[in-house]
């Protein structure tokens, strides 16, 4: 189906099934239960794990495919999002020209960058792309601050000359962000029983656009072209010595997951409008490569699952408070309750970067392939222990013949 | 007049005369080996020849038009190809794809995405790969891990790729070396086999005696950077100054 | 501590369809049938507490969030009351904000504009918040105060200086209890010209970023009027950490004062490289060279160690007053957490009282019943005398105090002394000074 | 011209904490082939240990003084130094004062043993593994140990101010026989640039004229090499990352009096000395410690108000402006091998 084959097929059925019902799945507990605090089913997180999920889908064509390690993805991201906001300022509030527009223009400034940056190869390369980010960064925050409104980021304001489109709403507010007319922050509410499951229009654009681009990637990674780029993984030299110029295929597939970055920058600018400049900063651009190497470089689905785990992390741990610890252990007897408090307690709220630092290191010294391993390993144990019956069966029956 | 002409070519590296006054003339269609002592510059030669390298003075024509200054993949687009002394193959890939994509570089020349079509569609370029693998005998490998094969298997599967380009001329870097015995007959056995059924100048620079003399028509030796004599076989095997300089030693 | 119980939300609509298992939709637009964002309609409401835990200003945020939970304790009748008691307005009577239980949710801004808007978010549309507030930078204010604005709910400022916060990027629903760049010229101009006399030459090092350049502004502005000269002003990267190659250009320059326009780490490294470099035992022009840290932080002038004695900034507030209500409110914090709470700390505890006491008052949640309770607001009580809440931009307006870091502390914390606290009047700018001018508070936005 | 000898001056001295990072850095990737995220907190631990033992030194008993009263209004508890009550106030107050360069030998052994900790318990295990993995996990530790770190002693910059004696500030001018007092130097950043130069030659003597120093260089030019000799080059390379953790502990020691420590102060090194070591050449050691010099320089430049006003914003941007020419017209940077980390 759709020009794949049916693995691949199989994988874009689940992950789209996985993606639509994401405010079901991710809302697994109860609201007013203690576990609520692990729900993530609300607009603006599921959003930002599809479109984090879009960036680090576009970064490992890239780096999953060419090897090419770059460091300053964050910036074409960024300028996805300042060209949308832009355009929401001055054109219309429709998402649609945004999007468009950011993803031309990151598509541009990845051209640019990576004409020059591919030219060297290796460390050299990831050094070149972190230069050319962190000057747009350090630009972008001070000197370029009447483009870009520096540190406090590119916001709309009631005085917008939006061409299509009013200023200000007749109550002397701004317009917000939609699709011919479907607003981005219409959420609609559905209670069963205890649960509260939240569908967010901008968050079913958003998951829509990530699964075409999930799509394109998978194309991307069937095709010769996606041969060819693991070519240029394996070996340049034999490259070159099959009449094969390496640079343009890296430069297309650099132009590609620029494009997707600015994808993810004009959705995000969609679905808030606003545009910071520490969108661009290296640890933005690092927090895509990690994202990448923990889900599995290369492979299909491993920079989604890397994406939610870290999104996960920043946006549930960090919100965890002592008062909600107190919450969960209050059952326990009163010196129980703190000792485990003050064990958890460093791990959680303020300390989330720490939890995130420590699994960082245990993914990757346990699982080489990332999180995509971890998966292949419980599949295969499952599998062992069929095949294993299986095996069973036939030595029984063999003496019987 | 030659497929390949090399002229008055000359390259130093610092105080290094490493080739000096290098006059080559390949024949089409005949096996061609250059032979010579360690650090006689065969190697910097072959960089010329492939582009790698940029002589100080000097012409190196390849039917008639001239190699210099020219990039790795555009000589190879003027129907040169190179075997490496240490295969290099895509080791990431499957054999089957390592034989695809050489085929695909001829035929899309050096860009052309099919960034959509699924590989798997291209009926015509896998039967091509297919028919090649089926040459060499290593159809029932195709799906291997191309990294994880032999030496040998990977010389084969090297050469396969190049010859999948129907290249005018081949250049061998000492394709046997580091071999095992059985492997190095394989590999002659292969090489004999082009030979004879196609129609294809082979270069090839060697160490081993034995290669050397059952595949060459013509042999030069080079022995400090320029050319000793140029002969046939059997001359050169009894030539004094070849024995000298270079037999001799290895004896 | 409160045990906070987050989704409200849930189970009231939970409660609603009770037993029946049905899907019961609501949409959540302009025409929904909620009156505004969040409504509490149960026994507790939610506020949400979104202050820096990660990134440099980590302990600010700290301290803030100690503060808001002595905030939340007070008002739901725990404690004992701090400034409740001498709050001129009695609305609050300790039984949280009108009879509903008072609980708060956290979140992590990171001192980056995206993230505070995320985890904002998040408090908004996951644990129902009905009201925002914290933060430890102007970017991160004017970026939440945004976000709230147009998701209609209240955002309570917490340290923010930049004059935009309530002057170009200025919104219906936010408000600022915190003083700014503008009022520090303002208070510190006199006291420098008593001190440093008319005849100045100024140098201005200034963080490249909108809050420097507003208190740059502000600062110039007021020196000059007083007879000064500015030599220069120099932007300085905000990743610098070394400012050696800045500060060596001063010595030869002519100029007799340093004013650092720097904040946090920047300016306890600036501070430290001018010391280093012996700026305060120069001589040029036959006076003492001096420097001036325009906007103090008690916290951060910790790790400037010795190096800030006898120099002068301006402050919101500090733990030495001996004005009722700021003795309460550092016993009842002291008590509690066994040190004297910073700035920080005291505007975040003001806002927090400052918003139960409008919703009290207006007998409402709803942002724009809210919101009119506090405009013109005119209260005392608090830690800074008499304060107005000025409708049209919605910035307090009270007295600013100048500080001066002490010779001869007797306990790490104590490092500033006031010199000077500049009464309301001498601060108090019109809502359309230039330096404020350009934006446009709009109308109050209830959301739903 | 005294402008630019002072600039001269800074530059020194940022170069100096570039190149001492950028030093340790390349000692590793050069022997172990690692790309070692987490070495800009080995600089940030070095200052903390610093930090450590002035506090130690500073541990106090406390005496109710009924005179003054605290915060709360409560009688107010003088602390005294242990160190002053048991060495006298003289003496007991020279050793707090002399804090941060005595920590110079308490932090040598702290340093090299979490370097052994590292290399034996992690890096170890991550040889033959992707770069990309060798990031993911030193990034990781970077986290853990900063985290660590403002666990114990909070976000906020800690002063720990540099010996009375040596606060002063240098008259370069009166010494050049220019005008007093036209270009004075702080005595302390003299005294970081003399130690970097000190680190530096040590390193450089110790790699060439020790046994040890010689079978670690062929390690570096051709590490398979070297293992066929037979010669236990991994227990070499186990102490040469000691070494290289020592380096940016003892880095990261002197600097703390120049800007108080904080936990974060690793990573805004890290980026920047990564940028030192490519522009310097991977695997160059002396490629390391001209790069960092030469961007420590031109940083200075740069900020001088007379380049400002030419090019706004210049200081924002010039190492990663260099660092591209640089990278454009030297393949591999100024005194890169060929090779070294190109795949």
């Amino acid at each position: 189906m759709f020009g794949l084959d049916k693995k691949d097929t199989t994988l874009l059925i689940i992950v789209a099934a996985l993606t639509l019902a994401a405010p079901f799945l991710l809302n697994p507990f109860p609201t007013d239960s203690a576990m609520a605090q692990f729900n993530a089913g609300y607009p603006d997180l599921m959003q930002r794990f599809v479109i984090f999920g879009i960036f680090a889908i576009g970064f490992n064509i890239l780096f999953g495919l060419t090897g090419y390690l770059s460091f300053g993805h964050a910036a074409f991201l960024g300028v996805g999002s300042y060209s949308a906001v832009w355009m929401f300022k001055l054109l219309s509030m429709n998402v649609l020209p945004a999007i468009l527009l950011s993803v031309v223009v990151a598509g541009v400034f990845a051209l640019l960058i990576g004409f020059v940056s591919l030219r060297r190869s290796g460390i050299y390369f990831s050094i070149l792309t972190l230069a050319f980010a962190q000057m747009s960064f350090n630009l972008a925050y001070s000197v370029l601050t009447p483009i870009t409104n520096g540190e406090t980021g590119l916001q709309l304001t009631l005085d917008d000359p939006r061409v299509l489109g009013s200023s200000s709403t007749a109550d002397g507010s701004i317009p917000v962000t939609n699709l011919f007319g479907a607003e981005m922050r219409a959420t609609y509410e559905m209670v069963v029983g205890p649960w509260n499951f939240q569908f967010n229009t901008g968050y079913y654009l958003s998951a829509i656009l990530m699964l075409l681009s999930f799509y394109l990637a998978i194309r991307i990674f069937r095709s010769p072209f996606g041969m060819m780029l693991r070519a240029v993984k394996s070996n340049q030299t034999r490259m070159n010595y099959t009449g094969l110029n390496s640079r343009p295929y890296t430069l297309a597939a650099f132009v590609i997951s620029g494009m997707y970055a600015g994808l993810a920058g004009g959705l995000m600018a969609s679905m808030d409008p606003l545009a910071g400049a520490e969108r661009m900063q290296w640890t933005a651009s690092g927090e895509v490569v990690l994202m990448t190497i923990l889900g599995g470089a290369g492979t299909l689905i491993g920079p989604v699952l890397g994406a939610g785990f870290i999104k996960y992390f920043e946006n549930i741990f960090s919100k965890i408070n002592e008062g909600i610890l107190h919450s969960w252990f209050s059952f326990m007897p009163d010196g129980l309750e703190d000792t485990l408090i003050a064990l958890v307690y460093p791990f959680i709220g303020k300390g989330w970067h720490l939890t995130l630092g420590i699994l960082f290191m245990l993914v990757v010294i346990f699982l080489p392939g990332g999180l995509v391993e971890g998966g292949q390993r419980i599949g295969r144990l499952f599998r062992r222990k069929k095949s294993g019956q299986e095996t069973d069966k036939s030595t029984q029956s063999t003496p019987a013949e | 007049m030659g497929i390949l002409e090399v002229k008055n070519v000359n390259k130093r590296f610092g105080g290094l005369q490493a080739l000096g006054d290098v006059n080559l003339s390949v024949a089409e269609n005949s096996c061609h080996a250059i032979i010579g002592p360690n650090g006689a510059g065969k190697s910097t030669l072959l960089n010329v020849l492939v582009g790698k390298l940029i002589p100080d003075t000097g012409s190196v024509m390849f039917d008639g038009q001239s190699v210099l200054g020219r990039k790795p993949f555009e000589i190879n687009q003027m129907g040169i190809s190179r075997v490496f002394q240490t295969p290099e193959i895509f080791g990431d890939l499957s054999v089957l794809e390592n034989m695809m994509i050489p085929i695909f570089a001829k035929r899309d020349g050096s860009f052309r995405m099919h960034a959509i079509e699924s590989s798997a569609q291209e009926k015509e370029i896998i039967e091509k790969a297919e028919a090649m693998l089926e040459d060499l005998n290593m159809a029932d490998k195709r799906h291997f891990h191309s990294a994880s094969m032999s030496r040998g298997d990977k010389r084969r599967l090297e050469i396969g790729m190049c010859l999948a380009q129907n290249p005018r001329l081949l250049l061998l870097d000492e394709p046997t070396a580091g071999m095992a015995r059985a492997d190095t007959n394989n590999t002659i056995d292969l090489l004999k086999q082009i030979k004879d059924e196609r129609d294809i100048t082979i270069a090839i620079i060697e160490h081993d005696m034995h290669v050397v003399f059952s595949l060459a028509e013509r042999i030069t030796v080079l022995a400090q950077g320029t050319p000793l004599v140029e002969d046939t076989p059997e001359k050169i095997k009894g030539h004094p100054k070849v024995r000298e300089a270079y037999l001799g030693e290895a004896a | 501590m409160s045990k906070s119980n987050l989704t409200r939300r849930g189970l009231l609509k939970t409660s609603a369809v009770a037993g029946a298992g049905i899907a019961l939709p609501t949409i959540f637009t302009a025409s929904s049938a909620a009156a505004y964002t969040n409504e509490p309609t149960g026994s507790s409401v939610t506020l949400g507490f979104n202050v820096p835990q990660t990134g440099p200003y980590a302990d600010e945020g700290a301290d803030e969030l100690r503060a808001y939970e002595l905030a939340v304790e007070h008002l739901n009748g725990g404690g004992d009351g701090g400034m409740m008691n001498t709050f001129s307005s009695k609305a609050l009577d300790g039984s949280g904000i009108m009879g509903k239980k008072v609980e708060f949710v956290t979140g992590d801004t990171q001192t980056k504009s995206d993230a505070a808007r995320a985890s904002a978010k998040s408090m908004i549309e996951k644990d129902g918040a009905i009201m925002i507030t914290g933060g430890s930078s102007s970017g991160v204010a004017i970026a939440v105060q945004g976000l709230c604005q147009e998701a209609g709910v209240i955002f309570m400022a917490g340290l923010t200086h930049s004059n935009d916060t309530t002057g170009k990027d200025k919104k219906a629903n936010g408000f600022r209890h915190f003083f700014n760049a503008y009022m520090s010229g303002a208070a510190l101009a006199p006291v420098l010209e008593k001190l440093y006399g008319s005849d100045r030459k100024a140098y201005h090092l200034t963080a490249d970023y909108t809050w420097g350049w507003t208190q740059e502004e502000s600062i110039v502005a007021s020196t000059e009027a007083l007879g000064w000269e500015t030599v220069n002003t120099v932007k300085t990267p905000l990743a610098a950490t070394d400012f050696s190659s800045y500060i060596a250009p001063v010595l030869n320059s002519g100029a007799d004062v340093l004013v650092l326009n720097h904040y946090g780490g920047n300016m306890v490294n600036s501070l430290t490289n001018a010391v280093q470099f012996g700026l305060r035992e120069k001589q040029v022009n036959g006076k003492n060279f001096e420097i001036v840290v325009p906007l103090y932080s008690r916290l951060m002038a910790k790790g400037a160690g010795e190096n800030v004695k006898g120099i002068h900034g301006s402050t919101n507030w500090h733990w030495s007053l001996q004005d009722d209500a700021s003795k309460a409110f550092v016993k009842s914090f002291g008590e509690k957490y066994g040190f004297p709470p910073s700035q920080a700390a005291h505007t975040v505890y003001c806002q927090t009282l400052l918003y139960a006491d409008a919703c009290q008052r207006a007998g409402t949640f709803n942002p724009c019943g809210v919101a009119e309770a506090l405009e013109g607001f005119e209260f005392d009580g608090l830690g800074n005398g008499k304060t107005l809440y000025r409708a049209e931009d919605h910035q307090c307006f009270k007295d600013v105090l100048v500080v001066r870091g002490k010779e001869n502390p007797t306990s790490e914390f104590d490092l500033l002394e006031v010199v000077e606290v500049t009464p309301a009047a001498q601060v108090t700018y019109e809502p359309d000074h230039p330096m404020f001018a350009g934006g446009n508070l709009g109308t109050c936005n209830p959301g739903a | 011209m005294d402008a630019i000898i002072l600039q001269i001056l800074n530059g020194l001295d940022k170069g100096s904490a570039y190149a001492l990072i950028a030093l340790g850095l390349t000692l590793i990737f050069g022997t172990l082939g690692v790309v070692n995220f987490a070495h800009g907190a080995l600089f940030m631990i070095g200052a903390f240990c610093a930090v450590t033992l002035s506090k130690i030194f500073n541990l106090s008993y406390e005496v109710i003084d009924e005179s003054q009263t605290d915060f709360l209004g409560n009688p107010l508890k003088v602390k005294t130094p242990y160190v002053e009550s048991w060495f006298g106030p003289e003496l007991g107050g020279a050793i707090i004062d002399w804090a941060v360069p005595l920590a110079i030998l308490f932090s040598i052994p702290i340093m090299i043993a979490i370097g052994f900790i590292m290399e034996r318990g992690l890096i170890k295990h991550f040889y033959k593994r992707p770069h990309a993995d060798q990031i993911l996990v030193t990034f990781g530790l970077a986290i853990v140990l900063q985290e660590i770190i403002k666990y114990f002693y909070g976000a906020n910059p800690i002063p720990t101010p540099a010996p009375e004696a040596l606060t002063g500030s240098f008259d370069f001018g009166a010494f050049l026989g220019f005008q007093a007092n036209a270009v004075i130097y702080p005595y302390w950043r003299l005294v970081y640039f003399a130690f970097a130069a000190v680190i530096i030659g040590g390193v450089f003597a110790f790699l060439q004229f020790t046994t040890f120093g010689m079978v670690v260089r062929a390690g570096m030019a051709d590490r398979e090499t070297v293992g066929l000799l037979g010669i236990n080059i991994d227990r070499r390379f186990t102490i040469m990352f000691g070494i290289a953790a020592a380096v940016a502990g003892l880095a990261g020691v002197m600097y703390a009096p120049i800007n108080s420590p904080n936990y974060h102060m690793g990573m805004d090194f890290l980026v920047l000395s990564f940028v030192v070591v490519v522009v310097g050449g991977m695997g160059s050691l002396p490629g390391a410690v001209l790069a960092g010099f030469l961007l420590g320089i031109l940083e200075s430049f740069a900020s001088m108000n007379e380049i400002k006003s030419i090019f706004p914003g210049i200081d924002q941007i010039i190492i990663y402006l260099v660092a591209i020419i640089i990278l454009l017209t030297r393949p591999r940077g100024l005194m890169g091998r060929k090779g070294v980390m190109e795949d």
